[in-house]
């Protein structure tokens, strides 16, 4: 019925391995990547010394982990302390199971894809993947029965199935547009040129410019890239494990090669929502404009090139951010998920629901109004008001029982005196009880 | 159901893979007793006594989690109706749109009650 | 539509009850007074009319759902005991025109004569309904009111006493009301439902369906006119509450027993009724000896009185279920005759209680000689109670009597017996009471014989009692057209005389 | 190659995606379009829309002004289904409506009609603060009883006007169940009536540890029920391959399929609305929800729930299971028994006015259940049918129930309601009036003529009769003549017992809301007594028929 | 196609989830027995439509899921409520009423 029916057992068997062999070179290769680039954009080397370029670094850690000793908390739950990896590790692999690298080609002398499976519901599969790795994390937490590996847990799970709504609601476009979920169909259809109009004329024009879901649906697309750094607890979104707060979250009781594993999981991961986001926003294993013009660039063969690009350029993305973005407070973290990413996506999805043919236009004007409301001049209202400290009044160190910092232009009491202005007053801090229920 | 095969078969292989390299760095990997080693992290203090599950956590989380439970489901109903979008007769995109209006209240109703504040 | 005069009858009193309810104090009693004479006169006035033979005959669609209607119709019988329910009440009233002063009460006496009033509307209805739902609401509604009455006036055990003269009521009310929704049943396979009684009374329901049917229907009687057996709440409530609530209980609203037996059992299940016959006659000669043999031992003096009374409605029972024209007759006449006996006996030991301050038969002795013209009552009272001849209560008992004998000789034997036993325990209570050495704590008790106002409440009834033992005509005239109908509608013959002995 | 589209090869695959610029000719394929009735529908959409109305309203309107706007608008809302429902039942739109899942059928409009009555008197409850400006629900609901937090919401004022949606979301589920036409509607319209309902149960001022302790088992309780009712459904759908009522129907006249799926089926189905009636094996939840649940919700859930219930059931069974009766009369009938005997046993050992009244719904369930076995269809010159009386039932009991715990929320001591028997001792001298109304109410209660309690049990025990069912009748009757004893229990406390000092409640006067509810069931427990000829030959006849 | 398979494990599913309901104390871990009963249900639905032809089932097990999760939203309020009141989640510890 279809192409992928027909493939014979030997090449199902070749594709697997070859596909599972590709992700941990690759993911090896990530490590080192990322350490690299951010060691450039620090002005630091990063790894160099063992093999060529330092290429064999992460090579190293790995062996490294593996001969460490591997032990488990004496509280920790035997089953569920074992099960939580191998969740994690085998979900981050099984994603990329419907992920294309490039079109229909021959292979020994079968006419196959580049790709390891396909199903009507692919996309869809892929989320529901995903979801299963957030169990590994959970189960990871609970079962150290520790207190920092719980908190962490149970934020990085907050987290993660917040940003996996907007994350869903962007795919939704996606299928919207492209009628169906089938990973290969989604890239296929971005492969058609983009026809505009001018708008209340009869004029078209082409430009040869393919028809990238990033481009037709750009609000979509920038949801998407925002929701794929928080599902993967990445910088400057790693509230989980952030170690100033949590040690490690919910890794905190891992070690030796079971906490490799959450270690490999997350750079698959990274490379699994770049995957998808290249499937459905970048044109997958499509030729880049203006190389699709020319129609030796859109061989078959080559798709795995455009596809790795593509990726590679991505996950420089999650570098990039890393190397300079600070982390969020967590309730900044949790207020853009839930207050501003599902509320856009809503309105995104109702405008693209009912006039899907004006995605640019309405693109456009749901950005001037994001701009608009959640613009520069509205922060203030968003903020809650920090009255300005008097200061006048000296800094009260203890305020509400907990030892504070001076707010700008308060002095610490020691200083009364030593520095100019400062001066001693009645201390009356100003604890403002404030209803939760509004 | 040809289809899945592939995935089965990625899925052993992950598998094996997790489980013998975990396997592996049992055995390969030293196991010196330490008392202390084994007792949960907390900063070199006496570790706090937890009741397995956790204990008690904000409420906080409660509520996203409902609200994720709410919004998956939307998107779940979302699902086939997207792919099928350009095949529905104009009242059944309305009735989509009426859903994400009706979904759209309780979310303003939750924003307005401040149920997604963080403090 | 004529001039409803039977609706306003019935409605009368209930209307004075509500009127009551927004008032307070002796003008309440007034007032209430005025609408019990008022209804009194009414009552008086239908019962003339009826004798005079205008059709009273009300009828109105009402439930249409389930052939329900608001009928009003004054049979014989209906006439008869309508009479006596608007005579009685104002007896009452003025008998218990202090019920309110008591320590006991619970109320003022302005809430006895609202409930009082209510009660007789009830009554009315009752007595006056043409369709057997509109009868059964009335049936039941009469019990709260009675409720009420006992519970809130009389002895300290009164609540009790209410309880379980509500139980015993609500009970066979509801296995009535099952007999309703068979009713019900029947009347709307056979196409369109109704309950008016005369439909009901052509369709001839019988067969297995009617038995149970009659089954249902008598149970709530017999427990209402108190047979042997389900009777034990009369005791108890007579004993507990007011003179005046048990005239009306036993007076009045244990009449609706019988009246329904009459009224419903025999018309509508004819085929049923001759089926029960042979079975309630035992019944009713077992409660006329029983009633008689408990009043022979009973040391109350209330206890007593309605210990008789479930004697005397064995009687009118067996009257009924004679099936003669003259027995039903005679039952008939009794109904009217038994309310105004009973009423004279209940007030007059009420107003032996109310002296005494106790109503055990060994707390009395010898109050001839203080209170003259109370014994002199009592025994005028209580010879009608036996059934004296030259009383009312004499003629009708001799038409039962006299109706049975012809099918039922030996079951009359049993039931003179009964009348032996009435003189006996009759006499044995004057004589323990009134004759013999005045004891001392009947010298200090009993100070001041009847005053003028008890006079003027005996007075009536015992004239009436002794006016319808010689004059029985007019009534009884009423009463024979009554029963001709019954014995009609349940399409038995009397029995020739000469054949009495083939036809048993 | 550069523009060509590719086409797939097959057929099993979702067609090809379409671009929507060119795309011009758009034809719908294969889904026909969906058509509303959207004026015999209105009534439920006017409670849809303004239940979500309210909640936009809680989000926007400033807390002072929410009381206000909140109580209006349910009142408004509910009035106005009421209206349209009326409107539409005398047009005789009687139609199989929204692609047939809802039956609109004077059973429907019968049952609707009770429902929003009960619905308005829903409302009034609700809207009661006359005591102290306090509602009955908590102030916070989210807060941890007795917490400091719950004292400062307590101090500033805070109410929950959300009440007033989820009241509005209950009735709606309640409607939806009574017309449901298809077994997957009435399972979700279960779950909307529910799940407002187990909100409201948690949410009592007084007693709030209790409250949620009720909420929880009526909670846990009541999703088993749906639980096991869904799976029912599920084997009713493997038997005749449609969730359609009428499918059902026609399988079962075909007689295809597996008949122990079907029994099963059958079985597991009638457990959740049996549930839902407080029927007994499955009447657990009853007394503790109605206990601890604050008293106006107590009120409503009593009447309503119930109404809903039994006209699922009636509706399930009447017209998707109707060739099966002779099985499942049987069941019902021994479960009518069961629930009359439990419930008026139980209750003669209570001394708590809300756990008697709750015992006394289980008895009435048992007697509603009565009328249900007897299955005497609506036609023409049949008097009364079983819908019809069962209906009239609902509403007489419904009217009661509503005054009486009006009445309940009033009699108070210390600030909170005194629900124990012995505060109401002589409530007949403190408050005459009250007293009466409290009389009235249990006499209808306990089916004394007069009231509109009796005809109520008249018609039904009469359409059980009429359905060949005479001795299941004289068991109700039984029953009802022992369910008296405690319903003359609350009198005699009232009027023939004197006050104990120390327990005794006072009547505090509440505002026009319950005084309007108690004048109006009041004066309709006393009419319906003595005049219900028009209303039972409208409740009775034809006009009270299913369709399929 | 037979639905046989489908509803026998549908019936131990369902039956796993009565008894998880019926013996574990845990209000959540009885919640979560019916939410496996709603599954359950699911399972059996799907089954049918497959044996039927016919869609109805599968949209059937659409509206559970949803149900489910409003069930879900509300059970969980419900027992988060009761759980910090008196921090215990054991339906024998709800004793405050009895008979």
């Amino acid at each position: 019925m279809d192409l992928f029916f027909q493939d014979p057992w030997w090449l199902i068997l070749i594709k697997v391995v070859a596909l599972f062999v590709i992700l941990l070179l690759w993911t090896i290769f990530n490590v080192w990547y990322e350490r690299r680039l951010v060691g450039k954009m620090q002005h630091r080397l990063g790894p160099i010394m063992n093999g060529p370029f330092g290429l064999g670094q992460a090579l190293a850690d790995g062996a490294k982990l593996l001969a460490k000793e591997d032990f488990r908390p004496k509280n920790a739950d035997k089953w569920v302390f074992n099960l939580a990896p191998i969740l994690t590790g085998v979900a981050a692999f099984t994603c990329w199971t419907v992920i294309p690298f490039g079109g229909e080609v021959e292979m020994f002398g079968v006419t196959t894809r580049l790709q390891l499976t396909d199903t009507p519901v692919a996309a869809f599969f892929i989320m529901a993947v995903a979801s299963i790795g957030i169990y590994g994390i959970v189960l990871a937490g609970w079962a150290g029965n520790s207190t920092y590996s719980f908190l962490g847990s149970i934020r990085s799970t907050a987290q993660m199935i917040s940003y996996e709504i907007s994350m869903g609601l962007s795919m939704v476009a996606v299928f919207i547009m492209a009628g169906t979920m089938s990973t290969s169909a989604i890239v296929e259809s971005q492969r058609e040129t983009i026809q505009f109009q001018i708008p209340w004329t009869d004029i078209q024009f082409d430009l040869g410019l393919s028809g990238w879901y990033a481009l037709l649906l750009f609000p979509s697309f920038v949801i998407y890239a925002i929701s794929m750094v928080g599902e993967t607890n990445r910088a400057p979104f790693d509230l989980p494990e952030c170690e100033s707060e949590l040690v490690s979250g919910y890794l905190t009781e891992y070690s030796g090669f079971r906490y490799a594993m959450f270690f490999l999981a997350e750079y698959i991961n990274m490379a699994t929502v770049s995957a998808v986001c290249t499937t459905l926003f970048l044109g997958g294993y499509l030729a880049p404009w203006p190389l699709n013009l020319i129609p030796f660039m859109n061989n078959a063969w080559l798709g795995p090139i455009w596809f790795v690009l593509k990726v590679q350029l991505l996950f420089s993305v999650f570098v990039w951010l890393r190397g300079t973005l600070p982390r969020l407070r967590y309730d900044q973290f949790m207020d853009l998920g839930w207050k501003v990413l599902i509320e856009v996506s809503l309105i995104w999805i109702v405008m693209i629901a009912i006039f899907p043919q004006y995605s640019l236009a309405l693109a456009v004007l749901l950005t001037a109004g994001c701009y608009l409301v959640f613009g520069e001049k509205s922060k203030a209202i968003d903020e809650p008001e920090i009255p300005a400290p008097d200061p006048d009044r000296v800094f009260d160190p203890f305020a509400g029982g907990y030892p504070v910092p001076p707010m700008p232009g308060q002095v610490l009491p020691e200083l009364v005196g030593v520095v100019a202005g400062a001066k001693e007053d009645d201390p009356t801090p100003a604890v403002e009880a404030e209803g939760k229920d509004a | 159901m040809n289809l899945y095969i592939p995935i089965v078969g990625m899925v052993i292989l992950a598998t094996v893979f997790v489980m013998v390299s975990m396997a592996l760095s049992t055995v390969v990997g030293p196991a010196r007793y330490n008392r202390a080693k084994y007792d949960s992290y907390e900063c070199g203090i006496q570790p706090t006594p937890q009741p397995i599950g956790g204990g008690r956590f904000p409420v906080k989380y409660y509520i996203t989690a409902m609200m994720f439970i709410v919004f998956d489901i939307e998107v779940v109903f979302l699902l086939p109706w997207a792919v099928s979008r350009n095949q529905l007769p104009t009242f059944a995109i309305g009735a989509m749109v009426v859903f994400l209006v009706l979904f759209f209240i309780p979310y303003l109703y939750v924003l307005r009650r401040r149920g997604l504040d963080w403090d | 539509m004529p001039f409803p005069l039977l609706t306003i009858l019935a409605l009368l009193p209930i209307l004075g009850s509500l009127v009551l309810l927004a008032l307070k104090g002796p003008v309440a009693r007034l007032v209430g007074y005025g609408f019990a004479l008022t209804t009194a006169i009414l009552g008086v006035l239908a019962f003339i009319l009826h004798s005079q033979g205008a059709a009273l005959a009300e009828q109105a669609q009402w439930i249409p759902a389930i052939g329900a209607y608001y009928a009003l119709d004054l049979d014989g019988m209906g006439a008869l005991l309508v009479l006596m329910t608007v005579i009685l009440v104002p007896i009452v009233l003025l008998a218990e025109w202090k019920v309110g002063e008591t320590e006991n009460a619970r109320w003022g006496t302005g809430t006895f004569v609202a409930l009082a009033l209510l009660l007789e509307g009830f009554a009315l209805f009752v007595f006056m309904a043409g369709d057997v739902l509109l009868f059964y609401l009335a049936f039941e509604a009469t019990l709260i009111p009675t409720y009420f009455l006992i519970a809130g006036f009389g002895g300290v055990r009164r609540r009790a006493a209410a309880l379980k003269f509500l139980i015993y009521s609500l009970v066979g009310g509801l296995v009535m009301l099952v007999a309703i929704a068979g009713l019900y049943a029947v009347t709307a396979a056979e196409g369109t439902p109704t309950f008016l009684i005369n439909d009901l009374a052509t369709l001839g329901i019988d067969g297995t369906i009617g038995r149970w049917l009659f089954v249902g229907f008598f149970f709530a009687f017999a427990v209402k006119a108190p047979m042997a057996g389900l009777h034990t709440w009369l005791p108890d409530a007579a004993e507990q509450a007011t003179p005046g609530t048990s005239t009306l209980l036993v007076g009045i609203l244990d009449k609706i027993g019988t009246f329904g037996m009459i009224r419903i059992c025999l018309s509508v299940f004819p085929e049923a009724t001759q089926w029960a016959t042979p079975l309630i006659l035992i019944w009713a000669v077992v409660s006329v000896l029983y009633g008689a043999i408990m009043a022979f031992g009973a040391k109350d003096l209330l206890r007593l009185v309605s210990y008789t009374s479930i004697s005397h409605f064995g009687f009118m029972v067996f009257g009924i279920f004679a099936l003669t024209s003259q027995s039903i007759s005679g039952s008939i006449f009794y109904m009217l005759n038994h309310g105004l006996s009973t009423a004279a006996m209940f007030l007059v030991v009420g107003f032996m209680i109310a002296r005494r301050g106790s109503a055990d038969i060994d707390a009395f002795g010898g109050v001839q000689k203080v209170a003259p013209v109370l014994a002199g009552v009592l025994l005028t009272s209580g010879l009608t109670a036996l059934a004296l001849p030259g009383m009312g209560s004499f003629v009708s008992e001799f038409l039962v009597m006299a109706g049975a004998w012809q099918r039922y000789p030996i079951h009359t034997a049993f039931i003179t017996l009964g009348m032996v036993l009435a003189a006996v325990y009759v006499l044995r209570m004057y004589l323990r009471t009134m004759t013999g050495p005045v004891t001392e704590q009947v010298s200090t008790h009993i100070t001041t014989d009847l005053t003028l106002r008890e006079k003027a409440v005996v007075a009536p009834l015992l004239i009436l009692l002794i006016v319808f033992g010689f004059f029985p005509k007019p009534l009884l005239s009423v009463a024979d057209d009554a029963a001709t109908q019954t014995m009609a509608l349940v399409g038995v013959a009397d029995p020739a005389p000469q054949v009495q002995e083939g036809n048993r | 190659m550069t523009r060509r589209r590719r086409r797939w090869p097959s057929s099993a695959w979702p067609t090809p995606p379409r671009r929507f610029r060119k795309a011009t000719d758009d034809q719908p394929v294969g889904i026909p379009a969906a058509t509303l009735e959207w004026m015999e529908l209105s009534p439920l959409l006017v409670l849809l829309i303004a239940g979500s109305l309210g909640i936009l309203l809680e989000a926007l309107v400033p807390r002072s002004a929410r009381y206000v706007v909140q109580s209006g608008l349910a009142l408004l809302s509910v009035g106005a289904a009421l209206a349209l429902t009326v409107i539409n039942w005398s047009a005789g739109n009687i139609l199989l409506a929204g692609m047939d899942l809802v039956a609109l059928d004077g059973a429907a409009y019968l049952f609707w009609t009770v429902l929003l009555i009960a619905g308005l008197g829903g409302v009034a409850l609700f809207a009661e603060r006359g005591y102290g400006g306090q509602s009955a629900f908590a102030s916070s609901a989210a807060t941890v009883p007795g917490s400091p937090l719950e004292r400062e919401a307590d101090r500033q004022g805070n109410e929950h006007t959300e009440i007033f949606p989820l009241l509005l979301f209950a009735l709606f589920g309640m409607m939806l169940f009574t017309s449901a036409n298809n077994l997957l509607v009435l399972f979700v319209a279960v779950e909307i009536l529910s799940l407002p309902l187990y909100l409201l149960t948690a949410m009592a001022r007084r007693r709030r540890l209790l409250s949620q302790e009720a909420a929880l088992k009526y909670f846990l309780l009541g999703s088993l029920a749906s639980a096991i009712m869904l799976y029912g459904v599920a084997l009713l759908y493997g038997y005749a391959g449609s969730l359609q009522l009428s499918g059902l129907d026609q399988a079962l006249a075909a007689g295809a399929g597996s008949r122990p799926l079907l029994l099963t089926g059958l079985l597991l189905t009638s457990v959740g609305v049996l549930f839902k009636m407080g029927a007994v094996p499955f009447h657990a939840w009853t007394p503790d929800a109605y206990m601890g649940a604050p008293t106006p919700v107590t009120g409503f859930m009593a009447v309503a729930t119930k109404t809903a219930a039994v006209a699922g059931l009636m509706r399930v069974f009447y017209v998707g299971l109707g060739a099966e009766q002779w099985t499942w009369q049987i069941l019902f009938a021994t479960v009518a028994i069961m629930t009359m005997v439990l419930g008026v046993t139980v209750a003669l050992s209570q001394n708590d006015i809300k756990r008697l009244l709750a015992y006394s719904s289980i008895a009435h369930a048992g007697f509603i259940l009565v009328g249900v076995v007897g299955a005497v269809p609506a036609a023409e010159g049949v008097a009364v049918s079983s819908v019809g009386a069962v209906a009239f039932y609902m509403l007489t009991y419904g009217i009661a129930t509503l005054g009486a715990f009006a009445i309940v929320t009033m009699v108070r001591r210390s600030g909170g309601e005194a629900n124990s028997i012995d505060a109401w001792k002589g409530l007949g001298k403190r408050n005459p009036i009250v007293a009466a109304l409290m009389t009235l109410f249990m006499l209808s209660f306990a089916g004394i003529p007069l009231t509109a309690g009796f005809i109520g049990k008249l018609t039904v025990f009469a359409s059980a009769w009429a359905g060949g069912y005479g001795w299941l009748v004289l068991v109700a009757v039984v029953m009802s003549a022992i369910a008296a004893v405690f319903y003359f229990k609350v009198i005699v406390a009232m009027w023939f017992q004197d006050a104990d000092p120390a327990s005794v409640g006072i009547v505090e006067v509440p505002s026009l809301w319950t005084w309007c509810l108690l004048a109006v069931t009041g004066a309709a427990t006393f009419i319906l007594g003595i005049i219900p000829g028009g209303l039972l030959t409208l409740f009775g006849g034809v006009t009270s028929q299913f369709i399929r | 196609m037979s639905p046989e398979g489908y509803l026998i494990l549908s019936a131990i599913l369902f039956a796993v989830g009565v008894a998880g309901f019926l013996l574990r104390r845990n209000a959540i871990i009885a919640f979560m027995s019916i939410e496996l009963m709603l599954n359950a249900t699911n399972l059996a639905f799907v089954g049918f439509a497959r044996f039927h032809g016919n869609l109805e089932g599968v949209i059937a097990a659409f509206f559970v899921m949803v149900v489910a999760a409003a069930e879900v939203v509300v059970g969980l309020a419900i027992i988060v409520a009761v759980y910090r009141a008196r921090r215990s989640a054991s339906v024998d510890d709800a004793n405050l009423m009895k008979f």
